[in-house]
């Protein structure tokens, strides 16, 4: 029956089947409609529910792999070093066998946990992470739900993780683990107003919510260059309050290996260990594919005014290398800074948040209303 | 100050001290009830200055067990030793001057710790390193059939 | 150990404990630090110590003085070969053996080498305590090249046993002064890097300017030495005060600050370095010629007597108090080792700190464990 | 208003001092120049320790199988570990002489510390430091070495 399926939809493809690397709508409809054909319009949304799922369990795994891959070997160029070169050709397939190691090893059971919640805060922080990557417009009609508030459904759910990181650190009985999830907590609780705040500067200059929508309207230029001055320093401060919401360096404070061993997930061990490990890099990934997005103008080409050819020649490059490329460099700015800069402290960290970025974002964004005002935007 | 200085200085802080000319410094042997005293005199007088005790160890003399304290003043730049004994093996007893250098707090604990002389009045004495269940491993006598290998 | 603690979590006061320690990532080796805590804030740390107590002096009571080196070596493992150097001068002190010029010349550039890669292991593991974990990377990348010297020199890399009473082992390696050249001017290459990760770094200066404050009284009365004494501006450095080897022959700055605290201690150990290069600079292209050891006793015995000797190593005043009955064992040992001295001053500028600061302060009196419990 | 100026000046250096710091690892990431990680084992090859590199204590052997230690013990006394045991025996030369030589030179690698006292005190220079330093062994049995080849003999010349 998946074959008919399959036969179904290539022959109803409207255009080549190749262009859904620049549309990727056309694979989408053309798989809806195939179904819709022959099922009950309930099991096409089922069927469909079940595809995208899968896609993106696959999706997750595979970038969280490669995305522990690309920070070993980044920081290894950054520190004169080789990174992993042993298993497979440059190492690539070091994660795989580091997954495998962790797949195999053994749950510790820890007493006086309260074992309910120790077990589940793993699963808290995946399902999260899950369901953020949900809203990501990857290519022209690569997105599996279009909200009409999108920004805001991603700023809700992300910070979400929370819960999961401090029920973690709650439920280890352990003081190590304790004090991680207190620094957590308050860093996030705290971060999410700047990071919302460099968002809201966005959606003004935008007018919209919804994320196709945002990324449609950058097809003449992508905000950052739109929107100049106040854009770039909003680009900034998104960084460094995406990265604090991570929990990455130079804000690892819930970790903060040389303090508390390994904070939160100190007793951790196994696959659960390597949920945290992984939920960190999807983290990392969404928020950098967040910053491609709203300020890097998504999966649209790089577009100068008027200059045809040019245009045409980047048109030429598909939308998703165009999305991954601008999620990796964002990425790549991420690892760079976390492997150059000594952690914060804790005080120090609330007073950045407080002091310095909430402040400047405050007065970015009026200055972003009054440049859309004013129309000073190009 | 310089060595004949020095003794002056000393002998009129106490002129029943036994004052040596060692091989690089003065030295002064003291009896272990005049220890605690001298040492504070010889901190706070002005003349003396000896602020910084840059060594303080403990010595087992075959019969007695002693502790040796090398003083430095940092502004006038001269050394003293200063010695002490108690004859007491088994409960070897000396007067403390953690309160007048910090850093004998932790001195007088490995001294303890090691040779089990006692320090009257320090703060904090515990063994340093060891377990209460060792002997005392740096005075001649101890044994230690397992640990030690003598060809 | 025994100590009866009796709610684990918290006490009527509302402070808990956690061991840092003997297994932690910061403490640099098998300390434990038992810190009791407010929430964050630091209330009161206690070091327990003696995990690796090996019982040096006990052990030097039965050996003869060359053979203390190789136990010297492993007491301080970063600056191993002053270590080496301290039982060296002492036993020639005793013997009143006159030195060859070449010998204290090549002592003293091997020391300043030694000191140079302890602070540059210190600046690496520093920058690792306060997260950056590249620092790290780059610092033991420039320390490797000195190991090399060494080990084409001595045959050891940290383990060098080099000294001897009365010279050297081994005279130095035909490619020495090349190499040390080399090193010199790669590393001044470098040393402005360093400054641009970590000393320039706004988030580095914040977290350690004005922390872990020493006053000056508390360096002297504590016994703090080295940089950490100097950073408080106790001028405490034996090169200078009690010039030992070829330090009187040379020309170089005490590096002396006022302030302090962290992030002078930190200042003090990279201005160092640069004192170290000038040093080596002076001296390495003039070893006078000659033998690269003094003919000694094949049983070295010193006569009966007490001797002190003290040398600088990267961590402050290492010295040598030695009782001799005239046998070729001395009679008793004692090391005055810098990092036990500066471990009691822990506590004291600790207090009311947050535990991140604890890790920074640790880190920056720069503990070797194996230098403590001996 | 100053407070404001020092605010804005305060933020723009922090983040130069920042960017400084970037700048010098991103460097490193565009050009590493040295890569100072060492394949180990796939090196093996070309590894080449340093001449005086003190790998282990070996008796050098001619290609007649002979060796230069006499038996003296002094490098028996002079190890601080008891690393070394020198086990002699006695035996009647051609010309009916009495003479020691030795039986067994045993040297212990778990307990050496690589001081080369040993070596360097060894009056007929019979001991060297080999340049092999990978010592590990599944039984510590294996680590007792006996330094003399088994029917080796005195060199000719060495007293």
């Amino acid at each position: 029956m998946l074959l008919d399926i399959a036969a179904n939809s290539i022959s109803s493809l409207k255009e080549p089947w190749w262009k859904f690397i620049y549309d990727f709508s056309v694979l989408t409809e053309a798989i809806d409609k195939s179904l819709k054909g022959s099922m009950s319009p309930f099991w096409v949304t089922v069927t469909e529910m079940v595809i995208i799922g899968i896609v993106f369990l696959l999706f997750y795994a595979v970038i969280g792999l490669f995305l522990v891959y690309a920070e070993r070997k980044v920081c290894a160029f950054i520190q004169n070093r080789l990174g992993p070169n042993r298993i497979g050709p440059y190492g690539i397939f070091q994660t795989i066998a580091d997954l495998v190691k962790l797949l195999f090893k053994e749950l510790i059971p820890i007493k006086n946990a309260d074992n309910f919640l120790f077990n589940l805060a793993p699963y808290i922080v995946i399902i999260v992470n899950f369901m953020t990557i949900a809203a990501i417009p990857f290519g022209a009609g690569m997105l599996a739900i279009d909200f009409n508030i999108g920004i805001f459904y991603i700023m809700a759910v992300s910070s979400m993780s929370v819960v999961g990181v401090l029920l973690a650190g709650w439920s280890s009985n352990s003081k190590y683990s304790l004090i991680g999830a207190m620094r957590s907590g308050a860093q996030i609780v705290s971060y999410e107003l700047s990071v919302g705040l460099a968002l809201v500067t966005i959606v003004i200059l935008a007018g919209s919510m919804q994320l196709s929508v945002i990324v449609e309207s950058q097809r003449d230029g992508w905000f950052i260059f739109k929107g100049h001055i106040s854009a770039v320093i909003a680009f900034v401060i998104y960084l460094i309050a995406g990265t604090a919401e991570t929990n990455r360096g130079p804000f690892d404070l819930a970790e903060a290996e040389s303090e508390l061993t390994a904070g939160y997930h100190t007793e951790y061990s196994g696959i659960r260990f390597a949920f945290f490990y992984l939920a960190e890099y999807i983290n990392m990934f969404v928020i950098a594919s967040i910053a491609a997005t709203l300020f890097l103008g998504g999966w649209m080409p790089f577009h100068v005014g008027n200059w045809e050819g040019f245009n045409r020649i980047m048109d030429f490059i598909p939308p998703i290398v165009w999305y991954f490329g601008k999620t990796f460099f964002v990425i790549w700015i991420m690892m760079l800074y976390k492997w150059t800069f000594p952690r914060l402290r804790i005080d120090q960290l609330l007073t950045l948040e407080w002091k310095y970025l909430l402040p400047i974002n405050l007065v970015n964004v009026l200055i972003m209303a009054l440049l859309v005002l004013m129309g000073w935007h190009f | 100050m310089n060595k004949v200085e020095l003794v002056e200085f000393v002998k009129s802080i106490d002129k029943d001290l036994e004052i040596k000319e060692g091989k690089q410094y003065t030295e002064v042997t003291v009896p272990s009830s005049k220890l605690y005293s001298l040492a504070k005199q010889l901190r706070e007088r002005e003349e003396g200055k000896f602020d910084f005790l840059f060594c303080l160890s403990g010595v087992d003399y075959g019969q007695d067990l002693g502790v040796v304290y090398h003083l430095r003043s940092t502004i006038y730049n001269h050394v003293i030793v200063l010695k002490t004994r108690t004859s007491d093996r088994e409960h070897p007893q000396l007067d403390s001057v953690a309160d007048i250098w910090m850093t004998a707090d932790f001195h007088e604990r490995e001294v303890y710790d090691l040779l089990g002389i006692k320090f009257t009045n320090h703060p904090d004495l515990r063994r340093l390193f060891l377990d209460n269940s060792w002997g005392f491993p740096l005075r001649k006598d101890y044994v230690d059939d397992i640990n030690i290998v003598t060809k | 150990m025994e100590e009866q603690v009796k709610n684990p979590i918290v006490d009527e006061q509302e402070e808990y404990f956690i061991n840092m320690g003997p297994q932690h990532p910061s403490t640099h080796g098998v300390l434990r630090l038992v810190v009791s805590l407010k929430g964050e804030i630091v209330k009161n740390v206690e070091p327990h110590i003696g995990y690796i107590h090996r019982g040096i002096e006990k052990m030097c009571e039965s050996i003869t003085y060359p053979q203390i080196i190789h136990l010297t070596d492993r007491m301080d493992y970063l600056s191993a070969h002053m270590n080496n150097e301290v039982v060296c001068l002492a036993v020639e002190k005793a013997l009143e053996v006159e030195i060859p010029d070449r010998i204290k010349v090549i002592r003293t550039i091997m020391s300043e080498l030694s000191r140079i890669q302890s602070h540059q292991l210190f600046w690496a593991s520093y920058g690792m305590d306060m997260g950056g974990q590249t620092c790290f990377f780059y610092g033991l990348r420039d320390r490797e090249m000195i190991l090399d010297i060494f080990e084409e020199t001595t045959g050891g890399r940290m383990i060098v046993s080099y000294n001897c009473p009365g010279g050297l082992m081994y005279d130095i390696h035909p490619n020495f002064q090349k190499r040390v050249k080399d090193f010199i001017k790669y590393f001044r290459k470098v040393l402005p890097e360093y400054d641009a990760i970590l000393t320039g770094n706004v988030i580095f200066r914040e977290r350690s300017l004005g922390i872990g404050t020493l006053s000056l009284e508390d360096a002297i009365s504590f016994g703090v030495t080295g940089p950490s004494g100097r950073a408080s501006g106790f001028s405490c450095d034996v090169r200078k005060h009690e010039p030992y080897s070829a330090y009187d022959r040379v020309k170089f700055n005490e590096v002396l600050y006022t302030e302090g605290d962290t992030y002078h201690r930190y200042l003090a150990r990279v201005e160092e370095m640069r004192e170290s290069m000038n040093i080596i600079d002076q001296l390495i292209d003039n070893i006078p010629e000659g033998p690269y050891a003094v003919k000694m006793k094949p049983v070295i015995k010193v006569p009966e007597g007490e001797y002190f000797q003290r040398v600088e190593t990267a961590r402050g005043e290492l010295g040598m108090f030695l009782i001799s009955d005239g046998n070729k064992n001395p009679y008793r040992v004692k090391f005055r080792s810098p990092n036990f001295s500066n471990l009691g001053v822990l506590n004291q500028i600790t207090k009311d700190f947050k535990i991140a600061d604890l890790v920074a302060i640790a880190g920056s009196l720069d503990f070797v464990i194996p230098d403590i419990d001996r | 208003m100053r407070s404001i100026i020092e605010y804005i000046k305060e933020v723009v250096f922090g983040v130069l001092s920042l960017l400084k710091g970037m700048k010098v690892t991103a460097g490193y990431f565009f050009s590493p120049g040295k890569i100072v990680t060492q394949k180990y084992p796939n090196n093996r090859k070309d590894l080449v320790m340093f001449e005086r590199f003190k790998g282990e204590v070996v008796m050098p052997h001619n290609e007649k199988n002979e060796h230069k230690c006499t038996g003296c013990g002094i490098c028996e006394i002079n190890c601080p570990n008891g690393t070394i045991e020198v086990i002699s025996k006695t035996i009647v030369t051609e010309d009916g002489k009495k003479k020691r030589i030795i039986d067994k030179h045993i040297y212990r690698l778990g307990m050496c510390t690589f001081c080369a006292l040993c070596v360097k005190t060894c009056p007929s220079n019979a001991l060297a430091f080999s340049q092999k330093f990978e010592h590990a062994v599944f039984n510590r049995a294996q680590l007792i070495k006996q330094l003399n080849k088994p029917g080796s003999q005195l060199m000719k010349g060495v007293e």
